[in-house]
This record gives C-alpha cells, sequence and structure tokens, in this order.
C-alpha cells in the first residue's frame, strides 16, 4: 500500500554531532562506539513500541475473511506459538530469543524462520536499493546543480519539471507506465523480437541485469527528484555567498569555483538527505518490489503487517531501524569530514 | 479453502462445482506438442505458500501445491457428481455407514520410491486432529469417532494429546488397508477424504523436520516427498516453487516444468501474461474486461466457466434496526443487480437472488429478493410501522474490506439505497484484518461482500454456515426452524429427503435474509493459446489443478 | 608614480529588475595612477561597489556593463575574453570585500584558500606558493601563522579574517588592490589596526589601492585622491586635503559635517542629509541631489551640471558651488539639519507616546 | 566638527519600519513571475475547491465549469466515457462526471496536502528548533526520540491510531502529521545547529537578543530554503498517502473524491482507461509545481542576503 509513498519526507536529515570540539582520531572512535550502544536503547524501544502498536493493531494472525477457523484452532495456534501467554511474558521471551539472535518462527509460514526469511530477502532489496542509490546521488545532484547554474534557463525549468513530474506521480503509477510502455508497448511495436521484462530479479548480487532498469527508474524516480530540487535550492543558496565572489574574484577556473567553493558547501545539506534517502530506498521498495515481483523484504515486510505475522513485523522492524541507525551514524561521521564547522564531542 | 487475502486483490472463501468446461482440445497427446525442454507453464498462484505440510494448508495457493504434490484418498469425478478413486482403490462402507474401509491402490509410491503405507493416511489423519498442530481445517474431520472432543484438549498437555490422539478412529489394519470410524452416518464425509489436506505424509520427514515440517525453504524438495503427479524440483522463496513430473506417479505429466509464481497486482498479472511471462491468469480485473474482450488476440484467450461462488452481503441481526426482516428485504430488493453486474462487474457472474450456486444440487433460484423499487419501499413502510425510525436509518453504515472493487461496489449500493429508499447510507473502508474481526464480532450494522465457495459439493458445506451459533455466518442470525431442517439435511441418509430439507431451509434463509444475496461469481481468465489440454471444473479454483490434475496438459508446439 | 593604471571611461552598469533598469553606475569616469590609493565615498547604493566589481566584471545579475570602457594597463577590461579576465582577477587587480566573516569559505582550510588564488595564476610555482601562504600570513601580522594556515575560518576572529582576506589579496602581488569597505565590519581597535596595516602595505610594496568607504576618517588616512559618488555619478573629485578644506558639492559639504558615531553598530546612511537616495530606477531630472540640497536653485531642478573644474586638479558637478554659498544660508542649513541627539530624542518621545496609547486601549 | 571626520550613521526614525521586512518580502515576491502565477493557480484551486462545495446553484457558469455538475452522480451505463463536451474529461467506471470530482476532489486534497503541512511544521519544526536550539540534554532526549518514532513502521502507527480513534477527517490530519514529522524535525535541527554556527547568529546572542526574536528573525528566515523543499515535497507525499489511508479505513469516506483515491481507483483500471489517473496526477502535478514556484518565490523574498 502507497502509506510508503512519501517516505522520503519521513526519513529527514540525520542528527548532526552538536557537541563541543576536541581532535578527530580517538574522538572519532570514542564517539561511533558511544553511538553504537546508544543503538541499543533505541532498539530496544523500538521493539518496545512496535511491540505494543502490533498487539494494539485491531485483528489477530488468525482474523480472516472468508471461512473462519474454530474457536478451539484459535486457541490451539496461541498455544502452539505462545500467544496466550501475558503480554509482557511474550515480550520478555521475544527479547530474550532477540539477545541470542533468535527471531522466532513466522506465524504465517509455519516453520519458516524470520532470520532465514530476511536472510532470503534481504540481498535483493539491497541490490535495488543500492543500484537505485548508486545511479541517483550523481544524476540528482547533477541535475540539480545544472539547473542552479544554470538558473531560469531551459535545463533548470526541464530539470524543475522532470522532479515535479516524479514527485507528483505516485510509483506505482509510475510502474505500470513504464510496464505498459517499455513492455507491452515495446512487445507489441516490435513484434516481440524486443522489450522489456516485466520484473523478477534473477540474481540478487547483480547490479547489471536488464531487469533492474525499470525497478530502479520507478524507486528511484522520487527521491531523485528530491534530491534534485534539495541540491538546486542548496547551490542557490551557495551561489550568493559572499565567498563564491571571493572565489571569482581571486581568478578561479569556473570549474574549481564550483567543484571547491560552492559544491563543497551547497552538498553538506545534500550529504545529510542521503543518509535517510537511502534507508527510504531498502524500507519503501514495497511497491516497486510488487510491481515488479522482486523478492524483496518490502513485500515481506508490508504483507506481514497485513497478516499480522507478529515475529516477521518486529523482525523486519529491527533491521530496518538498525539500518537507520546505522546510516544515521554514517551520514553524522561523514559530516565530520565535510563540514569543519561540526565537531564531536564527549 | 480461501482465497489468499492480498492487499489489492479481492480476497475470498473457497469453493465450486459441476460443469466442466473445456478449453481447446482436450486431446492428452498430440503430435503438436512441443519439445520437452518448451513443456513449461507459467502460472500465478497469487501468494507464496505458508507451508507445504498438506495437513496444515488452508489457501488456495497453498492447495494449487498441495494437489499437485500430494495425492489423497479419493478425488472428485470430472463431472463433481461423486468421489473416484486416488491413492485408494477401492472402499467399502459398512451398512451403519459408520466404518470406512479403503484399500491404497497396489504400487502407490512416494516420489523418492518408497511405498505409501496405510499407516501414513493414518499420520496425516492425526496430525490434522493434533491440537499442538492446530491443523486449520480440523472441523472437517471432526465427525471421525473420538474426535468430537477437540475442543476439550489442552493443547498444553502432553499426555492428554497423546490420548486424545491415540483415541482417534483411525488405524491401519495392515499396509495397505486404511480404516475410519465415524461417530455418526454422513454421506458427504466421501468428500472429506478427497480434501487437499488428507493426503499420506511421510511420518519418517515428519519427525525429521519435527516443528519445520512443510517449512518454505530452499531444501524443502529433498525434505518433502508426495505421492501425486508432480515433485518439488526447486524453490525460490518468495519468488516461485517450480515443479516436474513424479516419475513415480502412474500417469506421467507431459509438461516438463510447471512454475508457480507470486504476482499479488491483479495489473501486474495482467501485464505479464501480455507480455507473454504468464500462461494463466488467475481472473482479469473487472475494468479490463471489455478490453480484453475486444482485443482480436486476447479475447481467443480467454476462458470463462461457472464457478461455485456466491456472493452475499451481510446484515447485523443482533441490532436495531437491522433486527427488522422487512428493513432486510426493502434494503436487498432496492439492489438493481443486473445493473450491477453488467456495468460495474462488466459482464462477469450471475445476478443472484438464491443461496445455493447454480451447478450444485440444491440451486433453485428464487423471486425472494429480487430487485423490484415498489416492493422495497413496501417492505420499509412494513418496516417504518414497525417500528423502524429514521433516526435509526441514518445509523446505518455499510463497510467493506478496503479494495478498489469492493469500493465501487460499495458506491454502488449507496447510491441505489439512496435513490430507491432515500437512506443516506455511511460507506465505511476498514482494513482486512479489522474488517474480518468486526464481521466475527457483530460491531458493524451492513458489510460486504462476503462469499462461500464449495469446499465440496455438497449441501451441508453450505447449509452449516447459517445454523447458529456457526462461526462462518456474521449476520448472528438464529432461526430454530432453520438449524432442524439442516441438520436433517446433514444426517439424513436417503438424498431425497435431505434435498427437501435443504431446499425449505434455503426458502427460510431467503424469506428471512439474515444476508442479501448478491451474484453467483464466474471464471474468467486469460490462458495462452499455446497451452492446451486445460480442463477447468466448478469446483476449482483460481488455479489448475483442484480436480483435474495437469497431467493432461501440455504446451503445444 | 604619476602613470596611470587603471582608466574608467564613461561606465555605464545597469541592473535590469522587472520593476525597470537601475542606472547603479552611469557614466563615471575616473583613473587611478600606479602606487596611488584612491577613495572612493557616498552612500549605500550609490554605486561605488558596483563600479568596483564592474572592474572585475563580477557585476551580480540581472546587472551588465552597458557601455563604456575599463583600461588597464591599456586593455580594456570590458573586452577581456573569460580566460583573459579570469587571469586578470586576482593578479593583476585584487579585492578585498566587505565582510571577512561571510567571504572565506567556511569548509576549506585558510592557508588553501590563499594557495590557491596564487594557483589559480602561473606567478608561481605550486610549492612557491605554499611557502609563500605563510610568509604572507605574517606579513599582514598573523601570529603564529605556520600553524594557522591549516585553520578553518572559524578558528580565526574577525580581524584575523580580514587580514587573510588581504593577504590573498597581496598573494599574486597585484598591481592594483581594491578594498571594499574593509573595516566596516570590525569593531575599533582592529579596524586601526587594519588601516595600519594598509597604509604599511601600500608604502612597503608600492601597490595601487581603491579603497571603497563611506568612512572619512579611513579617506583621510589612508587616500591621496577621493572621488565622491552619488546616485551612480561622480559629483566630486580631488585631492584629500582639498576636499576636506574645501568642498565645493554641497553633498560633499554634508558628508564632511556630519558628525562621527564610530560606536554605534548600524554603518549605512547620513543623518544629516535629509531624505533618501533617489530610486535609480527613476532618477530625478535635472541634479539628483537636488531633493535633498539645502542651497538648491530653479537651474538644478531642470538640467544636470556637468562635472567642471573648481580649483586645481578639483572638479565638482553642481550649479552652485560651497563657495558661493552665503554665510547665513549654510548656518541656516546646518540649523535645520537635526543633531543626532535631537533625532534620538524624537525617536525616544514617539516610542513613549506609542506605548501610552498601547496602555491606553489596553485598559 | 568633532575630532575624526567620519560619517554619521542615521538614526532609526529615518530608516523603514521593521514591518518593511514582510513588506520588502511582499514587494520582491510579487517581481517572481513564476511565483505570482503559481500564487495566482494556487487561489483559482481554492476558489473552485469552494465553489464545487457550494449547494448547487440552476445553470449559468457554475454548470459550465461542472461545479454543480454533482460529482456523485452515477451513471453506471456510461462508465469510462471518453472526454465530451458534457463530461470534458470523460467519467469514471460508475459514470460519474471527472471534472466535477477533481473540482470536488480539490477541496479535499488542498486542504489534506497543505493543512498537514502546517501541522508537520508545527510539530517538527518545533521540535527541530528547540533540539537545535537548546542543544545539550534536550537536544539528547529530543534526537533519541525522533531516532526511535524513525525507525518504527509507520503502517503499523497509522493502523493503531486508526483503531483508536476511529475514523475521520481529522484523524487523517493527525496521523499524517504523526507519520512525517520526523524527517522536518531533523532538517530544522540541522539548520538551526548550522546557523547557529553563523557569526551574526553569535553576536546576536551575545548582545542578549531574546531567543524569540533570534528564533523569529534569523533563524526562520534562514532555514526557510530547505523547509520548503521539503513542505512542497510534502504535499503531494501527503495527498497520496491519504488514498493510501482510505484504504485502510481513515481517508476520507467513499463516494467524497480526493485526487489521490481517484489516482488510486484509476490504477485498478488503468490498462481500460488511463485517463483515470491521468487528470487527477495532472491536478496533483499543478498543485506541487504551483507550491514549488510559491515556495522558491518565498524562499528568494525572505531571504535576508537578497535584501539590499
Amino acid at each position: 500500500m502507497s502509506v510508503t509513498a512519501g517516505a522520503p519526507f519521513r526519513r529527514g536529515a540525520p542528527s548532526f554531532l552538536s557537541w563541543i570540539p576536541t581532535g578527530r582520531g580517538t574522538t572519532l572512535t570514542i564517539y561511533i562506539v558511544k553511538r553504537l550502544l546508544w543503538m541499543i536503547p533505541v532498539l530496544f524501544f523500538v521493539i518496545v513500541i512496535t511491540f505494543v502498536l502490533m498487539h494494539l493493531a485491531p485483528g489477530s494472525p488468525w482474523d480472516r475473511e472468508g471461512r473462519q477457523l474454530s474457536p478451539q484452532v484459535v486457541e490451539n495456534l496461541n498455544i502452539k506459538y505462545g500467544l496466550d501467554k501475558p503480554l509482557w511474558q511474550q515480550f520478555l521471551i521475544y527479547v530474550w530469543g532477540v539477545i541470542h539472535f533468535d527471531f522466532g518462527d513466522s506465524l504465517r509460514q509455519p516453520g519458516q524462520h524470520v532470520s532465514d526469511l530476511i536472510l532470503v530477502s534481504w540481498p535483493y532489496t539491497f541490490t535495488l536499493g543500492a543500484v537505485t542509490f548508486i545511479l541517483l546521488v550523481p544524476i540528482g545532484i547533477g541535475l540539480g546543480v545544472i539547473a542552479a547554474l544554470r538558473q531560469n534557463s531551459l535545463v533548470d525549468y526541464t530539470a524543475l519539471g522532470l522532479a515535479t513530474a516524479a514527485a507528483s506521480t505516485p510509483n506505482f503509477v509510475v510502474g505500470i507506465f513504464l510496464i505498459i510502455i517499455f513492455a507491452l508497448g515495446m512487445n507489441k511495436l516490435t513484434g516481440g523480437t524486443f522489450y522489456f521484462p516485466t520484473g523478477g530479479m534473477p540474481s540478487p548480487f547483480n547490479p547489471f541485469q536488464v531487469e533492474l532498469i525499470m525497478p530502479v527508474i520507478t524507486l528511484g524516480a522520487l527521491p531523485t527528484a528530491y534530491i534534485a530540487r534539495l541540491t538546486r535550492s542548496s547551490t542557490l543558496d551557495t551561489l550568493r555567498q559572499d565567498f563564491v565572489r571571493t572565489a571569482w574574484a581571486k581568478g578561479l577556473k569556473a570549474r574549481l569555483v564550483v567543484i571547491r567553493h560552492v559544491l563543497k558547501n551547497s552538498l553538506i545539506p545534500v550529504v545529510t538527505a542521503l543518509g535517510p534517502t537511502f534507508a527510504f530506498l531498502i524500507t519503501g521498495s514495497f511497491i516497486t518490489e510488487t510491481l515488479f515481483s522482486i523478492p524483496g523484504i518490502g513485500r515481506t515486510f508490508v504483507s506481514s503487517i497485513a497478516a499480522r505475522d507478529y515475529t516477521v513485523i518486529l523482525g523486519t522492524t529491527i533491521l530496518f531501524a538498525l539500518l537507520i541507525a546505522l546510516v544515521n551514524l554514517v551520514v553524522d561521521v561523514l559530516y565530520v569530514f565535510i563540514d569543519p564547522r561540526v565537531r564531536l564531542t564527549e | 479453502m480461501h482465497l489468499g487475502v492480498s492487499i489489492r486483490a479481492l480476497a475470498l472463501a473457497t469453493a465450486g462445482v459441476f460443469a466442466a468446461v473445456a478449453c481447446g482440445p482436450t486431446t492428452t497427446t498430440g503430435n503438436n506438442q512441443a519439445p520437452p525442454d518448451k513443456q513449461v507453464l507459467r502460472v500465478n498462484i497469487d501468494t507464496e505458500p505458508g507451508t507445504l505440510d498438506p495437513t496444515q494448508q488452508q489457501w488456495v495457493y497453498e492447495a494449487a501445491v498441495g494437489r499437485n504434490v500430494f495425492e489423497a484418498l479419493t478425488r472428485p469425478k470430472g463431472d463433481l457428481s461423486d468421489v473416484e478413486g486416488a491413492a485408494a482403490s477401492s472402499w467399502t462402507i459398512s451398512p451403519d455407514g459408520l466404518t470406512w474401509t479403503f484399500k491404497i491402490r497396489s504400487g502407490e509410491k512416494y516420489s523418492d520410491g518408497t511405498p505409501v503405507t496405510a499407516s501414513d493416511f493414518v499420520t496425516s489423519y492425526k496430525r490434522i486432529l493434533d491440537p499442538t498442530v492446530a491443523a486449520s481445517y480440523e472441523s472437517f474431520f471432526e465427525i471421525i469417532a473420538g474426535a468430537s472432543g477437540y475442543a476439550g484438549v489442552d493443547a498444553k498437555n502432553a499426555a492428554a494429546v497423546k490420548t486424545f490422539v491415540d483415541g482417534l478412529g483411525v488405524s491401519a489394519p495392515d499396509a495397505n488397508t486404511f480404516v475410519i470410524k465415524l461417530d455418526h452416518a454422513a454421506p458427504w464425509f466421501k468428500w472429506v477424504t478427497s480434501l487437499w489436506l488428507a493426503a499420506p505424509i511421510k511420518k519418517s520427514e515428519v519427525d525429521a523436520a519435527g516443528a519445520n515440517f512443510g517449512a518454505v525453504t530452499p531444501d524443502a524438495a529433498a525434505k518433502i516427498h508426495g505421492n501425486g503427479a508432480f515433485v518439488i524440483s526447486e524453490l525460490v522463496p518468495k519468488d516461485h516453487i517450480t515443479l516436474s513430473p513424479n516419475k513415480q506417479y502412474r500417469t506421467q505429466a507431459v509438461l516438463q516444468k510447471v512454475q508457480l509464481l507470486y504476482y499479488t497486482d491483479a495489473n501486474v498479472e495482467f501485464a505479464k501474461f501480455q507480455n507473454g511471462e504468464l500462461d494463466i491468469t488467475r481472473g482479469v480485473p473487472s475494468p479490463d474486461v471489455p478490453t480484453v474482450l475486444g482485443d482480436p488476440k486476447l479475447s481467443k484467450q480467454v476462458l470463462r466457466g461457472p464457478t461455485l461462488l456466491n456472493w452475499w452481503v451481510d446484515f447485523n441481526t443482533t441490532k436495531a434496526p437491522l433486527n427488522n426482516t422487512d428493513l432486510r428485504l426493502a434494503l436487498s430488493k432496492s439492489i438493481d443487480r443486473d445493473s450491477y453486474i453488467k456495468n460495474v462487474r462488466k459482464g462477469i457472474g450471475t445476478p443472484s437472488t438464491y443461496f445455493i450456486p447454480n451447478g450444485e444440487r440444491g440451486y433453485e433460484p428464487s423471486d425472494t429478493q429480487k430487485f423490484d423499487c415498489t416492493a422495497a419501499k413496501a417492505s420499509l413502510a412494513k418496516a417504518k410501522s414497525a417500528g423502524v425510525t429514521d433516526a435509526q436509518l441514518a445509523t446505518l453504515h455499510y463497510m467493506y474490506s478496503a479494495s478498489s472493487a469492493r469500493k465501487v461496489t460499495a458506491e454502488f449500493f449507496q447510491q441505489q439505497w439512496q435513490t430507491c429508499l432515500g437512506i443516506n447510507v455511511t460507506v465505511d473502508a476498514v482494513e482486512s484484518k479489522t474488517y474480518a474481526r468486526n464481521l466475527r464480532t457483530h460491531n458493524y450494522s451492513i458489510g460486504g461482500v462476503s462469499g462461500w465457495q464449495a469446499d465440496y459439493p455438497d449441501g451441508q458445506d453450505w447449509f452449516d454456515i447459517f445454523v447458529t451459533g456457526s462461526g462462518n455466518q456474521f449476520s448472528g442470525w438464529s432461526n430454530k426452524q432453520y438449524d432442524d431442517l439442516v441438520q436433517k439435511g446433514d444426517n439424513a441418509p436417503k438424498q431425497a429427503d435431505r434435498d427437501t430439507a435443504y431446499s425449505a431451509a434455503q426458502k427460510l434463509l431467503e424469506q428471512e435474509a439474515p444476508v442479501m444475496f448478491l451474484y453467483q461469481d464466474e471464471k474468467f481468465l486469460l490462458i495462452a493459446s499455446k497451452v492446451k489440454g486445460y480442463t477447468k471444473t466448478a469446483l476449482d479454483d483460481d488455479w489448475i489443478g483442484d480436480v483435474a490434475t495437469p497431467t493432461s496438459m501440455y504446451i503445444a508446439a | 608614480m604619476g602613470q596611470t593604471l587603471l582608466q574608467i571611461e564613461d561606465l555605464h552598469t545597469q541592473f535590469f529588475t522587472s520593476r525597470g533598469v537601475v542606472r547603479a553606475v552611469d557614466g563615471v569616469s575616473l583613473h587611478i595612477d600606479a602606487g596611488e590609493t584612491l577613495g572612493v565615498v557616498g552612500e549605500s547604493g550609490c554605486g561605488k561597489t558596483i563600479t568596483a566589481l564592474s572592474v572585475l566584471r563580477l557585476v551580480p545579475e540581472p546587472g551588465k556593463i552597458t557601455s563604456g570602457r575599463i583600461l588597464f594597463r591599456g586593455r580594456d577590461v570590458t573586452k577581456m575574453d573569460d580566460e583573459e579576465i579570469r587571469d586578470f582577477r586576482g593578479s593583476d587587480v585584487a579585492m578585498i570585500f566587505q565582510d571577512p566573516m561571510t567571504s572565506l569559505n567556511p569548509v576549506t582550510k585558510v592557508g588553501f584558500q590563499i594557495e590557491e588564488a596564487m594557483t589559480a595564476h602561473n606567478r608561481f610555482s605550486a610549492s612557491l606558493a605554499k611557502t609563500r601562504v605563510v610568509e604572507l600570513l605574517k606579513r599582514v601580522r598573523v601570529p603564529a601563522a605556520e600553524t594557522r594556515v591549516k585553520d578553518y575560518p572559524h578558528q580565526f576572529s574577525g580581524g584575523m579574517r580580514q587580514r587573510a582576506m588581504i593577504a590573498m589579496g597581496l598573494a599574486n602581488e597585484p598591481s592594483l588592490l581594491i578594498a571594499d569597505e574593509p573595516t566596516t565590519a570590525l569593531d575599533v581597535t582592529v579596524q586601526a589596526q587594519i588601516i595600519q596595516l594598509m597604509k604599511q602595505l601600500n608604502r612597503e610594496l608600492g601597490t595601487a589601492m581603491m579603497l571603497i568607504t563611506h568612512n572619512m576618517a579611513l579617506v583621510a588616512s589612508l587616500c591621496q585622491r577621493v572621488v565622491v559618488m552619488y546616485a551612480g555619478r561622480i559629483v566630486e573629485e580631488g585631492p584629500v586635503e582639498q576636499i576636506f578644506r574645501s568642498p565645493q558639492h554641497p553633498y560633499t559639504w554634508s558628508l564632511l559635517r556630519s558628525v562621527p558615531r564610530v560606536d554605534e553598530a548600524r554603518k549605512d546612511r547620513l543623518v544629516s542629509i535629509r531624505g533618501l537616495p533617489p530610486d535609480l530606477t527613476n532618477p530625478p531630472p535635472g541634479c539628483k541631489f537636488h531633493p535633498r540640497c539645502p542651497f538648491v536653485i530653479d537651474r538644478c531642478r531642470v538640467e544636470e551640471p556637468s562635472l567642471g573644474e573648481v580649483a586645481l586638479n578639483q572638479v565638482a558637478r553642481c550649479w552652485v558651488l560651497m563657495r558661493n554659498v552665503k554665510e547665513d544660508d549654510v548656518a541656516a542649513a546646518k540649523a535645520s539639519a537635526l543633531s543626532i541627539e535631537a533625532a534620538q530624542k524624537l525617536k525616544a518621545d514617539a516610542e513613549a507616546a506609542a506605548a501610552e496609547v498601547d496602555s491606553v486601549a489596553g485598559s | 566638527m568633532a575630532t575624526a571626520i567620519g560619517l554619521a550613521h542615521q538614526v532609526d526614525w529615518d530608516v523603514p519600519e521593521q514591518t518593511g521586512l514582510w513588506k520588502d518580502a511582499w514587494v520582491r515576491f510579487r517581481r517572481n513571475r513564476l511565483a505570482v502565477a503559481g500564487l495566482v493557480v494556487i487561489v483559482v484551486m481554492i476558489v473552485l475547491a469552494l465553489g464545487a462545495r457550494l449547494p448547487a446553484t440552476p445553470g449559468g457558469l457554475w454548470k459550465i465549469l461542472h461545479l454543480t455538475n454533482e460529482p456523485f452522480l452515477q451513471d453506471v451505463t456510461n462508465s469510462y466515457a471518453t472526454p465530451s463536451l458534457q463530461h470534458p474529461l470523460g467519467t469514471d467506471i460508475l459514470g460519474r462526471d471527472q471534472l466535477s470530482r477533481i473540482l470536488y476532489g480539490a477541496s479535499i486534497s488542498l486542504t489534506i496536502g497543505i493543512v498537514v503541512q502546517f501541522l508537520i511544521l508545527g510539530i517538527g519544526g518545533s521540535i527541530g528548533m528547540a533540539a537545535g536550539y537548546f542543544g545539550g540534554w534536550i537536544d539528547n532526549l529530543l534526537m533519541r526520540f525522533t531516532d526511535i518514532m524513525y525507525a518504527f513502521p509507520d503502517l503499523l502507527l497509522v493502523l493503531v491510531f486508526v483503531a483508536a480513534f476511529g475514523p475521520s477527517f481529522w484523524s487523517i490530519f493527525i496521523a499524517l502529521g504523526l507519520v512525517y514529522w520526523v524527517g522536518l524535525a531533523r532538517l530544522v535541527r540541522g539548520q538551526v545547529l548550522s546557523i547557529k554556527e553563523k557569526e551574526y547568529v553569535e553576536a546576536a546572542i551575545m548582545t542578549g537578543t531574546s531567543p524569540l526574536k533570534l528564533i523569529v528573525k534569523h533563524l526562520v528566515p534562514n532555514s526557510l530554503g530547505p523547509v520548503i523543499v521539503t513542505l512542497t515535497f510534502g504535499i503531494p507525499a501527503a495527498i497520496f498517502t491519504e488514498a493510501a489511508l482510505s484504504f485502510l479505513g481513515i481517508g476520507i469516506r467513499p463516494p467524497e473524491p480526493s485526487w489521490g483515491v481517484m489516482i488510486e481507483d484509476g490504477y485498478a483500471g488503468i490498462f481500460a482507461d488511463p485517463r483515470q489517473v491521468i487528470f487527477p496526477g495532472i491536478a496533483v502535478a499543478l498543485t506541487m509545481l504551483s507550491f514549488t514556484f510559491v515556495g522558491d518565490g518565498l524562499r528568494d523574498a525572505l531571504d535576508p542576503r537578497m535584501r539590499r
């Protein structure tokens, strides 16, 4: 469901390192270790809240439309999966399991370990997300910078128009139009000699497969547009800064002015946004995976919520939370290197 | 059996009947067959099965695997008039109807070459009724001697569970003889023995896997062996399952590979078919029906046929004002079902004002709930004179499980009720699980659409839905007379007596209108022209193989 | 000295905005000799900064040099191609900007920013440039220059940053250094240090300097010649002592007779000159200054005077000229101008009145 | 003349009043043609949206504009009609006039898209501002809280929210606000932190400017650019999420159309009639574009550096 459609905005800028200065090196190591330790309470609360929300959500794994399960079967299923126990006990049992890297078995798929399930789906989603990200960064930033440097030119308007179109079209629409045009349309037009397959991802680790083209466009259109606009906005801001004029006044070559002075500054907020964008590509790939029949984790996650498959919900949530926390950490550390004004402390 | 409930797909109930529809030439062999390496069939089953253990399978997309990898004692005949031997070559029923003795077909083997024995059936029947396994559809089997106590067994008490399971009336006097003892005579039990879940499983495999038996993992091919026409040859989690012919099976399939794929989104499925990536679809989204019929290429690949699936709208009879029968009738009579089928569903299905679908014994069209706005207004007036107030009518909500197709249906009803009765019904979309729970707990006023698809073509499967306290009816309706009639129909040894009782029960149901009958569904799916030998019955669900195994199918050159 | 370094002839720089054409620089001609220090003064918005930016062809969008010539050692800057102008900037003419806080790139090391000014041109080898950075910082009196080169701008104080800016400007030993309000953003003691530094550099290196400021004190202490601008035009020009002693244009006179207030942070406007500078999209007819001029005559309103010689080396653009104004009129003009104290009192009274109204309304 | 010759500084009564900040901004905004065009489009949309909500008046302009052509009026025999004079944008599967529905839907989608942004700005903006401005343990606490909010599933949050508060129009706002504020909070915090590093703000803090004044005069105008970008992107996002929510049961109730719902519905019949998706899609794009231009215009107008 396209609840995730607009998600880059949910994942905004990452946290900064706000504290007081010291040198790099050991400070950085200490900082990273501290942040990693911070993840433990964060993950714990994520589990707590997800656990509570999950059980608050109406309906149980055994509710369904159509033929109903008998009350005895429901009761037996609850016993089988320990759902008959008080909630706090279930919680403790779960957390105990997590500490031992046991994430339980899927309720919808008896005998299927949640960890196996994630291990199977993860490579697909990661490959899709990573390929999209690697393409998105230069394209988004490039478009944004060019648009800003050629403000109010045709290039600018085209980029802006593309960004608007991408952002105002839900990705299930983007996807299905791609399918209609590049799969069905080309199939018809060329009499079946050349067309795109409508999806699948034959090898999960291979970034060079033709099957990836349409999913990558579908998944990447919106975040690329977002990054492009952010870059444009930020670059326009930077271009007006006094130090850029200083750079010109020094007689620097245009290329150097743009790269050393404009980009280095205007990309700071963009880098901030890249982390969450990457997280979005991973966590928000549900529709793309559904449209292009990619057996990724996004589908697993959304369908687990629909099915109230508690263990899978928890398992994937933990994975996503971990991912987001790590991405934030990476961005924060990166920050120290791109913006000298930012310092680490403690 | 259920269709999977998917986010976008309309989900639904189960089942089906009589007429067999043949598509294309039904010749089992021909010289126009493509070479073996081209004998690949790609089918969409919507969702990855939850388990490969047949005894725990409950959804259409699971039985699609179960029915082809395993084979129960019997199977429905092509015309659905009766069952015929499958894993069993013959069987006898004792004169009192209580003892059923099945002879296992000689030479019946699992795909790994080991023979199928009667004790394997004991294993599977006991597994279905084992409270610690909690198989979904144990209720079909509660008629077995000793099984009626299922509800009383404490699943946490290992000793009690063992006593219960050991006491079940299933036994294997010798390797080839499987005996089932029933609590009371039940002519329809033959259908139960044909269900996909009553298939033999190897005890050694169950024991080896323990709780993980049937898990949908890549190594499943090595861990699970069945006695059906196909074996699982490849399993890519979340992506597909490939079936290949079982070399041990008595009839060898022409198809060398059957790929079961999971496309939930109807548009995606439609696109894949058009792009030549899929050979059989589950259906066609109703807005696309005119497109398909108008397309010279696609229209030739359409397969239409009856199905034993009937749809209705539930009224919550436990609360005012819908505890008033006249109001329910008024609401039902004000829906123009012809227009609904023709315009909203684009011609798929038959308007119905009856319960038992066309094609099943007991089908009796009736006019009780027929669209008639004048009559509807009269009913409403009658209801109002009986105390139904406008204020109560203003509180009516129509709840549906969110999907595009159902939203359109809801908006159509809303308009119809407004036009004919002047009642403004509020429409609520809710998420599937919430919908199911609200229905079950009678936390709604009008809910729809619900449906039932025959698990097997017998009145018992249908009429039991509306008996007092049945978990499968959501209207909270209770009628002593109906309950008595149904009990008679279920248990009478003579078919004629059963028919009479059921017929009376059906009339009562239609007059009392705890539900508003809407339409009988129709299969409308696409099948690639190169696929030949596909036989479909009304009992089959979306996918091939419920009755007719795909051994007769082949890919034309 | 004496050789003309920069010659600006009839320069017009205009901004094409949706409101209309802003004639920011409207026919300015001036020259700077080698080693000379020229002050350009005027209110903000009078076109002095735009004139300087025009010299480097750094006029921001939507501005454009529409006509005129800018000859540097005989080469017309306005006709240089992209590569020539690039090489011209920073090496022949360098510029120091107003706000040292924002004029340095915050994410690049100070040393590198200076070094880069050298490597952009071919005057110094890469390795020489590196060593010269320290030298330059030492020259502008940055303490511990060896370590400070590795610092980022935010680690520098305001005065240090301006020193770094100056070092950057001197990096290629330019013949002309344009300093645009180099001290306004700094506090008083630092201002004095910077002024001292610039004086010294001018003396030691013989670099010509164009000093853009509204600070007459700075002009007095640094410059040999001064150009007064108003509404995009030069209204008076001459040697510093002469202008200070006997300004001939009423605008110059007004500038000079106003009271200095160095302690306040505001920088731009003049107290004693009533009214605001004209809207440059729609300047008044006749003399641009006439609406604000205390000595206005009828001719001023219809006909614009041209720059005329009023004394040796001194030109002014006025029909009246201060020397022709009667003592009485001058006294009257002085009286009519408000003193700072009076103006502040007026403001305080107005605020008190407003507060009173508020309290009445509130009760 | 005093000891040093210098230029006097103007006293305040001669300076344009401080209210001129907004007046100035408005003048600068007006100069941006695209921004004005965007504003005009938005105003027209709002007027049409209000018009579509007015009770039907017989004939005339209203009818021509399809404002009273009953967005709910079904003509099931005329489904997926191709555009004609009577139905300029065709009809949907139940034969309802698409143009009327789009105009009517404007009232819902614009309200949701825009009002939610204010909610997000309110929640996310104040949390981000507080975290960035106060720093220290407040910052730490707020940021760990957003980390947690950040990490768990929106879908679950929304489901539970619906279950708790029941389906209503206002639930949408709150649900959307709850889901989307996190990103903005982080963005604003980042902006505030980097602006805090700037000297003029440091100076303002040292000279004892009150926090409120500091926030209003420096932090808000300076962080406006990226915030506006994010919020304009948030408008279509909210419109689509609303559509998805109605599938979960807290969207607007059928048969009322919103653009998102129309697109979602149109998707079901996209092979039969792609117009069902394209027309409401254009409406969303137009809104988005208009807000983009207005946003850019606003940013430039309020940018302190642009002031001269």
